[in-house]
């Protein structure tokens, strides 16, 4: 036969809990008990006020440039959820849900857009990634955590966050074609909200979906309903259980949308169309879920109240506590260079100097070392 | 004449240039409707079309790879990179092929291409968004490399660096972008690649700057009172070495200011460059006010890493002490 | 439905001529006229001596390393032949056959292998690009010139090749993911010879097939029997109807062999079993033809007899004109950096020095100016 | 002791700290099997095993990128890029995070990755087979660059090297892989980084050089019969200034020898450095004989390009007569 076909295959999409409310019983009964889902709706709101307090610190002028994460709570959150403490959360900057989840201190955040490398000093054992800022580069150190835990044969795994625009970076490419080929337990897991600042999706990938780019790896690869924290458990779960079990990579798109600008710097007005906005407004995935829990019972408006008041409290004391930190002096910026401070620097900072003149140790002022 | 800030004065140029030739193209990140990050390209996907303003996939040695295909068939392109920081990507696109092709081939294929990228610190950006990585370009050969530090030297340097046949890094300084306004002839000139610029002419001491570090240049030499020349390089690479060498001869002292780290940077060779030419005349050391050799800090303390009007006046009065 | 499918798709493999001699009379029949075969044999024989001689040449070093190419004779050229004088082809260095069929002069390859840039001065108008050294880089410039064709609305495509290792390069995989998006005239020819020196194929692309990577884009993407002319001829022109009525790229792999060393400076059989070896020197593209030549009476012995004489005197007056080229100036690699060189530039060559007191244009030799 | 070639000591020290820490892994293109292009990596697959000596796919920013990960996970990974050329494409992941992460993160995670690069040009190599980049790598903070000159060093430098909590550049020129051999201590011991060497010592003159060039500065230097004390850096970044400027105090004359292209290079930091901190000793400027501001051309004129015995002997002539 000339023309013979030597692969096939598909991709599905997983939802649970639909844009209307419908709940699969079948796949979504008992898959997160209910103590559980309050406690993550619970986190879902303090998250979205923090941003809210964000934008508003950006706007007066106490923090820079700022990221909302407002509409895509779900996924990394979902994925936290799903996930081991052992294993390494490696984001990029739209999973503050995932990274609180797992227990980074809300301050830490905020110090790091405050322009505060405070905000990267991740306390030991939490198994987390400093936030990235430059594009599809940290899903490569996924695939070496990933490969470490192999390499120790510890059990762990790691799970990488990236936009939809990340996708179109080489690096991308690499860090899944290394995982797949050294079969090496790492979860990739693309927030596709449509947008990579101005560019839309189909300038990143004209592909029917983003899920197929896995393909090219021979990776599992599956498209889950992003705002579904439901389908988002579900498809990390399994994807954990086989980097676990057998040391392979998954691919998963969440299909989700940034209800903010692109960062506190951004206009959306200026690329995105109001219809497209509001049609995703209602598949927001916190009026999702709250939807799911009131249909059960298991919350209600005067709940709403005091949790939005303990919202208010909590991000207030994390902005107290990123606006009370201590200066940093002058000189702070050489001292982790290298483990030990090489002449050079050791130089450069006791007289805060290049020209040489003023950088000659013998006549420097030995009184501005610190 | 009218009165535009270096963003405006660069967008004319881009709409001068593409009116003229239409060979002339944009691509990059959100150049289009957007019209770039920084607006630098505001206006001209709507008067230029999709075909001539391109928003291309987020990856950075793509748009310079493409870019090098399109500049060996022929065409102009003008690829932005949204932040020096995410040149990395691109590095080996740039080094290894815009920078080579012509040598490679003798001539055969050339690649005249111009990289647009904002450069250096001061905004209060976050990570990766302030470095200064010029000195990299310039000691890898085959690319010229050119910061301007005023609205009208902007227009003319990026209408030479788009007629220019070989590659192009047009490198504008964020911290200017909108810092002030300056009279730009509204009709198409070129400034000459490869020409400084004698900023204020001085008989104490010669001070060779660059993109915002230009400023802080200004200001120190205000405070100072003294009478110094201050030379804008304005081009990087090849750098107007005549002009720091005349004016050194005259002076007999240096100061170069530049916001990259020290070592290696280009200070090193202007003042290596100094040394040799004008060696005799020399009353004093040449001094490098620069960057630390230390990454860019997160913003909080940027402007203790970045070179300042009183760092570079402490050495104004040592190097006349001296 | 929580799970439902998305995207479904197949990949197919082509063969016309098989390795057993089974010629599929209904895709292959007219596809290439007797006399075009019998001059594209010719061809192949031509460029297989090339190695051989190319080779002795550098074991007795009168030339540096040589990548011989024998074996995926029919790749390049397959493509070559469907492909019009307009179309660019952009090569890495296993395409001597597609590059002389173009019209390459022979000896400028030779050159380029002696260590000398004139073997990339490419004659104008022959649209080839000159052999690429960094691995995976080429691809992105044929998106470019595809694109320029687009842009200038010329009807032009840009054909591009590369081996296995390159598919994991992160540049692959740019080039892939503008043109798909971009919708860019574009080809990319995969030639898979198991090896990327001694790595072979599953590391750099552990999938069923490296066909597939093309799914990731959208992109249709076919695999072809690489030892097979016909069915490259068929896969390129294909490919070239879609570019040139659509603009749409495609991607194929043809599924061929390299028979000798990576170059001259490895050793296969530090490496690679014989059996494999032996197994695809059955493949050989050469033989496979010759077969069909000799089924049709188009072909005989004292053809090839004369043939080999002719390819040999062939390649003789292409080393003796690489040879016998005159010798560069020790200044010559100052002269094609710029259009116009910069004064630090004639200042070093003017002088060939670069400690100043040896290039001060005062005291230095003007005489050495050359 | 073992007399060995440049080639043998490094696979004497890889195994040696293979044996003595098993969280040293080695990765790269070829490394396995094969034992890398120059066999650098001979026997240690079968020695060590697949698990940790892996031939990776054909992708330079994937090799340093999961190298960043598997490092900040506190494992040793050693991993070889197969000539200089070929860094390029991981450019960004060394500069933007191997070098970064320390800071970025206060040390909450750091990056103890050693990376072993063949350098530089003299042996018929095609294209970027012969570069020398270690000036790129200095100009960007965060990293330790080192180019050993010997057998002997190599060895030391290298577990040096590996010991280090930072990402280090190991520049290994091939030049001199197999040029001669040294007697070699077979056990393990370090040579620090950060410290030069002073090959010879002499009153005359002082020449600084590092990699394959030191044997070309030797061979001048014989060649002049004069007293020309020669220091190899050994350590290109953190460069060992002291050893230098003791040196340049004493002689008042130097050369700095290096193949990479003179414009921002090391010599020119170096001649920056060597003014500053010796302008009043200083008989004559400091010279530097290195590679020309081109590319490095195809190997028929590579000989041209690389500074050699003749062009560091005009040098000294020049420099001493001044
Ligand atoms: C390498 C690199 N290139 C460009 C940028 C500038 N930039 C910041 S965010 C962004 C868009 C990212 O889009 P996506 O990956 O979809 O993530 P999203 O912001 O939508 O979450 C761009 C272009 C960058 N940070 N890094
Ligand atoms: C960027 C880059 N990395 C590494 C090399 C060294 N190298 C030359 S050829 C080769 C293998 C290429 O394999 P493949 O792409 O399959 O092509 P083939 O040689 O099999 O035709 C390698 C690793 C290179 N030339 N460029
Ligand atoms: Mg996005
Ligand atoms: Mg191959």
């Amino acid at each position: 036969m000339p023309v013979e076909p030597v692969f096939e295959t598909r991709i599905d999409r997983l939802t649970i809990l639909d844009e209307h409310g419908r709940f699969d019983e079948e796949l979504g009964a008992g898959l997160i008990p209910d103590e559980d889902v309050v406690a993550l709706y619970r986190h879902m709101v303090i998250c979205r006020h923090l941003d809210e307090i964000a934008f508003k610190l950006q706007r007066s002028g106490r923090m820079g440039t700022y990221p909302e994460n407002r509409g895509q709570e779900a996924t990394s959150l979902g994925a936290a959820y799903a996930l081991q403490k052992k294993d390494w959360l490696v984001t990029c900057y739209r999973e503050n849900a995932g990274l609180f989840w797992r227990g980074l201190p809300m301050e830490l955040v905020l110090l790091h857009w405050m322009g505060d490398e405070r905000g990267n000093e991740i306390p030991e054992g939490l198994n987390v990634t400093p936030l990235a800022i430059p594009i599809g580069t940290q899903m490569l150190h996924a695939t070496g955590l990933g490969w470490a835990s192999k390499y120790r044969g510890d059990d762990g795994i790691a799970c990488t966050f990236f936009g939809d625009g990340a996708t179109s970076e080489g690096d991308f490419h690499e860090a899944m074609n290394f995982a797949a080929n050294l079969d090496l337990p790492v979860i990739f897991f693309c927030q596709n909200n449509s947008w990579a600042i101005s560019v839309p999706t189909r300038i990143q990938c004209s592909a029917p979906t983003i899920a197929q780019r896995g393909l090219a790896y021979g990776m599992d690869c599956i498209q889950v309903d992003g705002n579904d924290i439901f389908a988002v458990v579900k498809a990390v779960r399994d994807a954990a259980e086989r980097a676990r079990t057998n040391q392979r990579p998954t691919f998963i798109e969440a299909v989700t949308y940034r209800l903010g600008d692109h960062t506190t710097a951004d206009d959306a007005r200026r690329y995105r169309d109001d219809e497209e906005l509001e049609m995703w407004k209602l598949r927001d995935p916190m009026i999702r879920l709250r939807g799911w829990l009131d249909a059960r019972g298991l919350w209600d408006d005067s709940k709403q109240a005091s949790l939005q008041e303990e919202a208010e409290a909590h991000i207030a004391a994390a902005v107290q506590r990123a606006s009370d930190i201590e200066a940093l002096p002058p000189t702070e910026f050489f001292k982790n260079m290298y483990k030990t401070m090489p002449p050079n620097l050791q130089q450069q900072m006791s007289t805060m100097r290049t020209s040489s003149l003023g950088r000659n140790p013998e006549t420097a002022d030995q009184s501005a070392v610190s | 004449m009218a009165n535009l800030t270096l963003v405006q004065a660069i967008n004319l140029a881009l709409i001068q240039e593409m009116e003229r030739d239409d060979r002339v193209m944009i691509m990059g990140e959100d150049v289009g409707l957007n019209g770039g990050v920084f607006r630098v390209t505001e206006g001209l996907h709507k008067r230029f079309g999709e075909k001539r303003v391109v928003d291309t996939p987020l990856a950075e040695s793509g748009i310079i790879g493409t870019s090098v295909g399109l500049a060996m068939a022929g065409l102009r392109p003008i690829a932005e990179i949204q932040f020096e920081g995410f040149l990395g990507p691109a590095y080996d696109q740039i080094c290894t092929h815009a920078a080579r092709m012509r040598t490679r081939t003798r001539g055969a294929l050339t690649v005249p291409l111009v990289i647009r990228v904002p450069v250096g610190g001061g905004i209060h950006a976050p990570e990766l968004h302030s470095d200064s990585p010029e000195a990299i370009y310039t000691h890898n050969p085959g690319l010229k490399v050119v910061m301007p530090s005023s609205p009208r030297d902007a227009k003319g340097l990026l209408i030479s660096a788009i007629r220019d046949p070989d590659p192009v890094i047009f490198f504008e300084p964020k911290r200017i972008y909108r810092a002030f306004r300056e009279e730009v002839p509204e009709d198409e000139y070129t400034v000459p690649i490869g020409k400084a610029r004698v900023v204020r002419e001085g008989s104490e001491l010669t001070m060779v700057s660059w993109g915002a570090s230009v400023i802080q240049c200004m200001n120190a030499i205000e405070t100072s009172g003294r009478d110094i020349e201050l030379i804008d390089l304005r081009t990087i690479s090849p750098f107007d070495m005549e002009t720091v060498s005349e004016s050194v001869r005259r002076t007999g002292r240096a100061i170069v200011v530049h916001e990259a780290p020290l070592s290696c940077g280009l200070g090193s060779e202007i003042a290596s460059r100094i040394m040799e030419e004008c060696f005799l005349q020399l009353e004093a050391p040449v001094q490098r006010v620069t960057g630390f050799d230390t990454i860019m800090p997160y913003y909080k303390l940027e402007l203790e890493y970045l070179p300042d009007a009183e760092r570079i006046g402490q050495a104004i009065d040592e190097i006349v002490a001296y």
